[in-house]
């Protein structure tokens, strides 16, 4: 069973009509666990992010209770972004056939996929996403901790330089610069998963449709099929 | 990483998540109006205000105390402040770091409330009443002048001397106090007489 | 109606004991965090300075002991590391600070240099530009920079934002704190408690340039004694400042533990509450208009009947190839 | 001090050494700052630390521990060879010109007449040559061998620059400098003030610190001038005030004396006494001793005192031997000879040298009584608190009585601060618990002891019975009743002497001034130097008007101060011979051709014509003195000597140890360490932040300087390996502390008969009760042996040695 293209949970649930399982339920709650504390975050760092939207501090019960809960939420963001990490990283690795996909982002955009190359699980779109996301999630934890004024006495001992005054000006710039990137990543990610239709299902309900498969990621598809065992009579159709 | 919800704050976020759910609510209500820039009520308005003289040093700064109840009018008067006074030609209102903070030795929790004695190998203090207390020391004052005064020395001549009692004199009591004590100690005959004038 | 309170004039003076009303009001606030278009107030008060002559300071802790009793704060009692600084730093529970250097002058004689730290009072704050909550603090028209705890969300940002490191936050009250320069008792025409105390006068208090001419007495008597460098530091890099020294170096500000030569609000903080907020937003706002707007206009990526058929000859074929032929692929 | 802390603005240059006022008294130490701000007065320190005084002033210079009197009469020398003397004042105003008899004379430091095993000197020859009218011959040319100038100059020959450098270990070139900014104010317009306390007065010749200065501000003329003067900066808010109302073993109020066992009766009593002027026509007060004594005796034992019974003169106790200080209590105390003590709002135990000399002391007491506002280390001698009280509690079988007093805030009364001033004060808080007035709890003591003399009788009950007592409200004394009878008042109506039918003052009524006390048994006056602060015009000690017309800093109607509200003491003597003022720009009093006139109360009878009396009223001379005849135990001029506890012998006679006439009890000399076990020399100090051992109490100060510490150099750190904040253990021949060390730039090691000494600063402000951290105090280190006249603990010059200690301690 070689999952050069397909993580080890994806499989083809029926073939009349064929549904593919793309994301199972851990996977699934894991994603959503994180989309909660990135929205969540979202939502109070913007409001210490700019007065006019202070207001939205009120949301959470004042500016008192998002000066603690956000870095609470941004720590919950970080460990369960890092279990997805886990789960995705090998296959949003870059293949050659990234690099032409992007070449036709115009065709991307508009939608006619036979010009673009066949693809795995996730195209460069995709991948982009995901490494743009670590890559931010990162950056936010490690200016987020420190700026995080509550606990600086706890890690400035192993950092000193970390906690010196100028070192927290450039973290709380960087901060708020990486937070404003991933809040468009974020717009990015969900607008795609909107306008390519048949996507959120992957999200919802685990599954998609085949001729999703077929369309946009061919090459996870086959290596799907080539890995389903013959149907014999243990395997009831409705697996 | 502790999330110590204080009690206003547990309610407006429990009373927040409620409104955070209804999708009603995503209209964005008016946040809280930001409190009026104020500055803290000014603690001396309605306080007695008496004059009085630092405890410590010798250059004696003027200073006033601000109390809660008037003590000369016969009510109990609790201390709140204490500042050097600027009509004193000596310190003109300044004090030094031991004077600006007079009002937490006044109040320090060190401050003797009882009278208390420690009975011979006893490792505690126990307290008493003040007639216990000026019973003992009267008792043990006459019985050691009864026994050690010497009315007449060697040569016979009158001397009235007591040296087994000894008295040693403050340094910060007042004039009157001074003059009180000296009258008590000399008519019991205490030559071993001192104050705080050399250390 | 209460007699509404003088403008202070000197900190050498016996506070009223009768009510007065403040004359330090809600309306003579010209800035407030994190708040846009702040009214301009109707009247401007009197622009007012405290003076810290450190050739006057004899290190004596009397404006600390001061600042502790007027203010009722209780800072921990800590350990002696080696030296005469204690507290060791300010903290939220202590405003002012008196800082020890034992400095060699050239001529190999040892000066003792002692400065007076606390808030600076600068004309430009950096903690307020900082400030992300409305309304925690204010800048009165007389120039006294006030944090209001009832809207300070504790976060630290003015930590960041001051150029002198002087705000501190409160491990249990979750609020910034700083010298108020007093503000409640310059509401009723006082001067703060430590140029109240301070034996020596080197701190004195009273308007700006009263205060200015003082120094400029001052700095003729010291260079008389042989100070050639004796300055006024009213650093202009924060607009000029209501809390200036005047130094025996005052060319070399960083011989006293550290005083900023050039104290400014530092780039990254400008950059971070200047351009990023509003880069930011911006680029924010546009994506978000163009996902919608694409949305609307552009027809989705569908997919279609064909592919759904393609999808299941290819798994139909690919099963029917065998399982044996399977290792190979 | 001679002159007040507001007169310090009018000073020229200011010399702090023996003292620390920027710490110890700042807001006195204003003064000095007005004066540079306003006049460009400069500002000299000399002090073995670089301390606060130092960081702000204009010169300073380092000085070992113990050796200040090197110092000061090598600077008297420098002025006398550079010609730096105000002669008009010195010639005129001083007793350069009297001739001092044959047998006097100074040989290896000693003067004639010592008795080492009496360890005390035959002070006859230290006296003046007196002609056949009884007068002091007077040299005018200063040119006879035995005149007190020509004596002055020998005596301090041998202290050169180089001498000074090598004894005090201030290089040369800095003394000479402060020599040289000293000798400008030798110019009668330009004036010096001197500001000393314990860092003088706590060494075994601690007075002879003084003297030194006195002199050398005799020869600039700098006493009784505005901004000069001999300023003691007195420690605590009333410690002038106990001295005053006499609160020591050999004083009654007003600075009389108690009778001796070898005066049997008044009569012998007085002939001592009331001395007769040594000049023609001087006023030499002391010869109205008597209406002093008398007066007192009336208000001690009221009508039973009468002229028959001596004024009740067999009730007071008689001494045997003069000092019998609390160190000689403490000695008798540890020998089992003191069944009782009492201590007042003082905490000995952290205060006096040599604490296990003082736990084993108290330990021998039956029954201790302690009166304190605050819990104190004393009352709890008996706890044990591990390193920092290591006691057998179960063992001490002292009773301990701890009586809560109130403290300032909660009494009413005067206090007499360092410049005389009497300030009357009011209570405005209630106080805590059952907490009661000093004068309440010495009542209540008095009244029940009365009560068993009268029921049970006893020994000698006339004094206890006869002390006059008559109180409105006998249980408790008011503040006011007091101070009225420390004024003193008629008790018979007054008439002038000069003319029977003038009525002076009726009887009863308070009198106005000293002037008006009597002999004869008519008035009576607690406290003769007090007259005037309550009169028939009410309560002067609350006086609180500060107008100064003048500007010199006088407020002559702000309260009262002693003696006759005189605010500048010796004021004759800002004027010339003529009476007319040396500096016109700053003027205290004038002759203005019938009287003296000006700001001040004048130092003199107000009609005393110019050329005729001396401005010293209370000396026989009617002068000051360079030579100060028997006056004092060990000399009549200062010399050089060694702290007990020293790094290098005297240089003027290596045989004597410390001060030859000092009182050592036997178990204390053997007790002294030398410098070969003991290197260091130590001194103890104050800091700004506390006020002796009752700060630790208030968490304020606490805040401020949190724990014990010493100080030493950076170049003792590296040579024991001491790094800066760790512990360290200092110990003596008497014991052992533990502290942080606080390393610092502001000691140097100085250079001293060629060796290199190093100074450990021992603060004395922790111990074990209060809101600071625990700690220990420099008296557990110090030597037991005080000033040879006065008693006062040399705290300022001892031995110790240090290491660095584990730091698991405390």
């Amino acid at each position: 069973m070689s999952h050069q293209y397909s993580a080890p949970g994806d499989h083809i649930e029926s073939t009349k009509p064929v549904t593919v399982s793309r994301y199972r339920g851990i996977t699934r709650l894991n994603h959503w666990v994180t989309a909660l504390s990135l929205i969540l975050l979202a939502i109070s760092g913007l409001s210490l992010f700019h007065p006019s939207l202070f207001f939205l501090s009120g949301l959470f019960g004042g500016g008192q209770v998002v000066r603690w809960l956000h870095p609470a939420i941004g720590i919950v963001l970080f460990l369960s972004f890092f279990l997805l990490f886990l789960q995705m990283w090998k296959l949003n690795l870059p293949r050659r056939e990234d690099a032409t996909w992007v070449a036709h982002i115009g065709d991307v955009v508009q939608g006619n996929e036979d010009k673009l190359p066949e693809l795995g699980k996730y195209n460069a779109g995709q991948k982009f996403v995901f490494w743009a996301m670590t890559g931010l999630i990162l950056l936010l934890i490690l200016t987020g901790l420190m700026i995080w004024e509550k606990q600086v006495p706890l890690w400035e001992p192993y950092a000193p330089w970390a906690a010196t005054i100028p070192a927290r000006r450039i973290a709380l710039l960087v901060h708020a610069l990486s937070a404003v990137g991933i809040i468009l990543v974020f717009i990015l990610h969900v607008y795609a998963a909107i306008w390519t239709r048949g996507t959120l299902r992957a999200m919802t309900t685990g599954s998609v449709t085949g001729g999703w498969a077929f369309r946009h990621h061919r090459k996870w598809l086959r290596e799907l099929a080539k890995n389903r065992k013959a149907p014999d009579n243990h395997n009831t159709p409705a697996e | 990483m502790n999330i110590d919800l204080s009690r206003r704050s547990f309610l407006r976020l429990s009373g927040a998540g409620v409104a955070a759910t209804s999708l009603a609510a995503m209209g964005f209500h008016e946040a809280e109006a930001a409190e009026a820039a104020h500055v803290r009520d000014f603690k001396l308005a309605t306080m007695t205000e008496t004059r009085n003289i630092c405890t410590y040093c010798s250059v004696a700064c003027g200073v006033i105390m601000y109390s809660k109840g008037d003590l000369a009018a016969g009510e109990k008067a609790e201390l709140i402040h204490i500042e050097g006074d600027a009509d004193h030609p000596t310190n003109k209102g300044t004090l030094c770091p031991k004077g600006a903070a007079l009002k937490d030795y006044v109040k320090a929790e060190t401050r003797l409330t009882h009278p208390r004695l420690r009975r011979p190998g006893s490792d505690r203090f126990e307290e008493i009443s003040w007639d216990e207390a000026f019973d003992k020391i009267a008792r043990a004052v006459k019985d050691d002048r009864d026994a050690n005064l010497i009315e007449k020395n060697a040569d016979g001549l009158t001397v009235n001397r007591l040296t087994t009692t000894g008295y040693l004199a403050a340094s910060a009591t007042t004039n009157e106090t001074a003059w009180a004590t000296w009258k008590v100690v000399r008519s019991l005959g205490i030559v071993g007489f001192d104050n705080q004038a050399r250390v | 109606m209460t007699e509404r309170a003088p403008q202070p004039t000197t900190a050498a003076a016996n506070p009223p004991v009768q009510p007065l009303a403040s004359n330090l009001l809600p309306s003579d606030v010209v800035r407030i965090s994190a708040t846009a278009n702040v009214p301009a107030p109707e009247r401007q008060l009197d622009k007012v300075a405290k003076l810290i002559d450190v050739s006057k300071c004899i290190g004596c802790k009397a404006c600390q002991s001061a600042c502790i009793e007027w203010n009722d704060t209780h800072p921990a009692i800590e350990e002696n590391v080696g030296v005469y600084e204690n507290p060791h730093d300010l903290t939220p529970e202590m405003f002012t600070l008196m800082r020890f250097s034992e400095y060699e002058n050239p001529q190999g004689d040892l000066e003792w240099l002692i400065r007076k730290d606390g808030c600076m009072h600068c004309e430009d704050p950096g903690c307020l530009k900082a400030c992300p909550a409305p309304g925690a603090i204010v800048q009165y028209s007389n120039g006294i920079v006030d944090f209001v705890s009832a809207n300070c969300i504790g976060c630290g940002y003015c930590v960041s934002g001051c150029p002198f490191d002087v705000p501190r936050i409160h491990q249990t009250a979750h609020v910034s704190k700083k010298c108020t320069l007093c503000s409640d008792r310059v509401a009723v025409g006082q001067g703060p408690a430590c140029a109240k105390a301070c034996p020596t006068q080197a701190i004195t208090f009273g308007t700006k340039e009263s205060q200015i001419a003082l120094a400029n007495e001052r700095i003729e008597d010291l260079k008389s004694r042989g100070y050639e460098n004796a300055g006024l530091y009213d650093p202009q890099g924060v607009g000029g400042t209501h809390v200036m020294y005047v130094l025996h170096h005052a060319d070399k500000p960083g011989l006293y533990a550290g005083l900023p030569d050039d104290p400014r609000i530092s780039p990254v903080v400008e950059s971070w509450k200047g351009a990023t907020k509003t880069v930011g937003l911006a680029a924010i706002g546009l994506a978000a208009a163009g996902a919608v707007l694409h949305g609307l206009f552009s027809k989705g990526n569908q997919v279609t009947a064909e592919e759904e058929h393609e999808a299941e000859e290819l798994v139909v074929k690919t099963a029917a190839v065998q399982p044996e032929t399977r290792e190979e692929l | 001090m001679t002159n007040s802390w507001t007169d310090i603005k009018n000073t020229d240059l200011v010399v702090i050494m023996g003292g620390n006022a920027a710490e110890a008294h700042p807001c006195g130490f204003k003064w000095v700052t007005e004066a540079k701000h306003h006049r460009g007065a400069k500002l000299i320190v000399v002090d073995p630390r670089f301390n606060r005084s130092a960081s702000v002033s204009d010169y300073y210079a380092p000085i070992r521990p113990g050796s200040d009197i090197a110092f000061l009469m090598g600077v008297i020398r420098w002025c006398i060879e550079n010609d730096k003397v105000q002669w008009d004042y010195v010639r005129n105003y001083t007793n350069v010109g009297y001739l001092v008899r044959e047998d006097f004379g100074f040989q290896d430091g000693m003067f004639t007449g010592y008795d080492a095993e009496k360890r005390s000197y035959d002070q006859t020859s230290w006296e003046y040559e007196l002609g056949e009218d009884g007068y002091v011959i007077n040299d005018e040319t200063l040119t006879h061998p035995r005149s007190v100038w020509q004596l002055l100059k020998k005596h301090v020959e041998i202290y050169t620059p180089e001498f000074v450098e090598n004894v005090c270990g201030t290089p040369k070139d800095r003394f000479l400098k402060i020599c040289e900014m000293i000798g400008e104010t030798s110019s009668p317009t330009k004036t010096m003030t001197s500001m000393y306390a314990l860092g003088w007065t706590q060494h075994s010749k601690g007075s002879q610190n003084i003297r030194g200065m006195a002199m050398l501000q005799l020869l600039l003329g700098n006493i009784g001038v505005p901004g000069g003067g001999m300023n003691a900066l007195r420690g605590h808010s009333n410690i002038q005030g106990l001295t005053d109302v006499g609160l020591m073993s050999n004083l009654i109020p007003g600075y009389l004396a108690m009778p001796r066992e070898t005066e049997p009766d008044f009569a012998t009593y007085m002939s001592t006494r009331g001395n007769k002027p040594l000049r023609p026509n001087q006023m030499s007060y002391w010869q109205n001793y008597g209406k002093f004594m008398v007066s007192f005796m009336k208000a001690l034992w009221g009508d039973k005192a009468t002229a028959e019974n001596g004024w009740g003169y067999d009730w007071l106790p008689k001494l045997d031997i003069v000092q019998y200080d609390a160190m000689r209590m403490f000695n008798m105390m540890k020998n089992g000879e003191v069944n009782i003590y009492f201590c007042q709002g003082f905490n000995p135990l952290l205060s006096f040298p040599n604490r296990g000399k003082m736990t084993e002391a108290f330990s021998k007491l039956k029954l201790l009584v302690v009166m304190d506002p605050l819990a104190t280390e004393t009352a709890a001698f008996w706890e044990n608190h591990g390193i920092y009280n290591d006691v057998d509690t179960a063992s001490i079988q002292t009773e301990v009585l701890e009586l809560p007093t109130t403290c300032f805030a909660e009494d009413e009364g005067a206090t007499v601060n360092s410049g005389r001033w009497l300030q009357w004060h009011w209570a405005g808080a209630t106080p805590p618990g059952e907490a009661r007035s000093d004068v309440w709890i010495m009542t209540q003591i008095y009244q029940r002891i009365r009560k068993l003399y009268e029921t049970e009788g006893g020994k000698a009950p006339e004094p206890v019975l006869n002390l006059a007592w008559d109180y409105a409200d006998p249980e408790e004394p008011t503040a006011a009743e007091l101070a009225m009878e420390l004024n003193g008042r008629a008790l018979t109506t007054l008439y002038d002497a000069t003319d029977p039918t003038k009525v002076v003052l009726e009887a009863g009524k308070q009198v106005s001034g000293f002037g008006q006390l009597r002999d004869d048994g008519s008035t009576m006056g607690a406290c003769w130097i007090y007259a005037g602060c309550f009169t028939e015009d009410g309560n002067m000690m609350a006086r609180r008007d500060n107008s100064d017309p003048s500007g010199m800093g006088v407020f002559q109607q702000w309260s009262f101060a002693w003696p006759a509200n005189r605010r500048v003491l010796y004021n004759r003597a800002s004027c010339d011979p003529d009476g007319k003022p040396w500096d016109p720009s700053r003027v205290l009093i004038e002759w203005n051709g019938e009287k003296w006139v000006g700001p001040d109360i004048p130092d003199i009878a107000v009609t005393a014509k110019p050329r005729e009396v001396g401005p010293f009223i209370m000396n026989p001379e009617g002068t000051s003195r360079f030579f100060s005849r028997k006056l004092m135990r060990d000399g009549p001029f200062p010399t050089h000597m060694e702290p007990f506890e020293s790094p290098m012998a005297n240089p003027l006679n290596p045989e004597m140890r410390g001060n030859p006439v000092a009182r050592v009890f036997p178990d204390d000399m053997a007790n002294m360490a030398t410098s070969a076990e003991f290197p260091l020399v130590a001194t103890s100090y104050r800091l700004t932040e506390h006020f002796h051992y009752w700060t630790k109490h208030n968490y304020v100060n606490a805040v401020n300087q949190p724990e014990f510490f010493v100080e030493i150099s950076e170049e003792l750190a590296a040579e024991k390996g001491i790094k800066k904040g760790g512990m360290v253990r200092v110990w003596s021949k008497r014991g052992q502390v533990w502290a942080k060390a606080v390393v610092t730039k502001r000691i140097r090691p100085m250079i001293c008969d060629g060796k290199p000494v190093h100074v450990v600063g021992i603060p004395i402000h922790w111990g074990f009760k209060g809101a600071a951290r625990k700690g220990f105090g420099p008296n557990t280190l110090g030597p037991f042996v005080g000033d040879a006249n006065i008693e006062t603990p040399e705290f300022k010059a001892f031995l110790v040695n240090i290491e660095p200690a584990s730091e698991g301690l405390a």
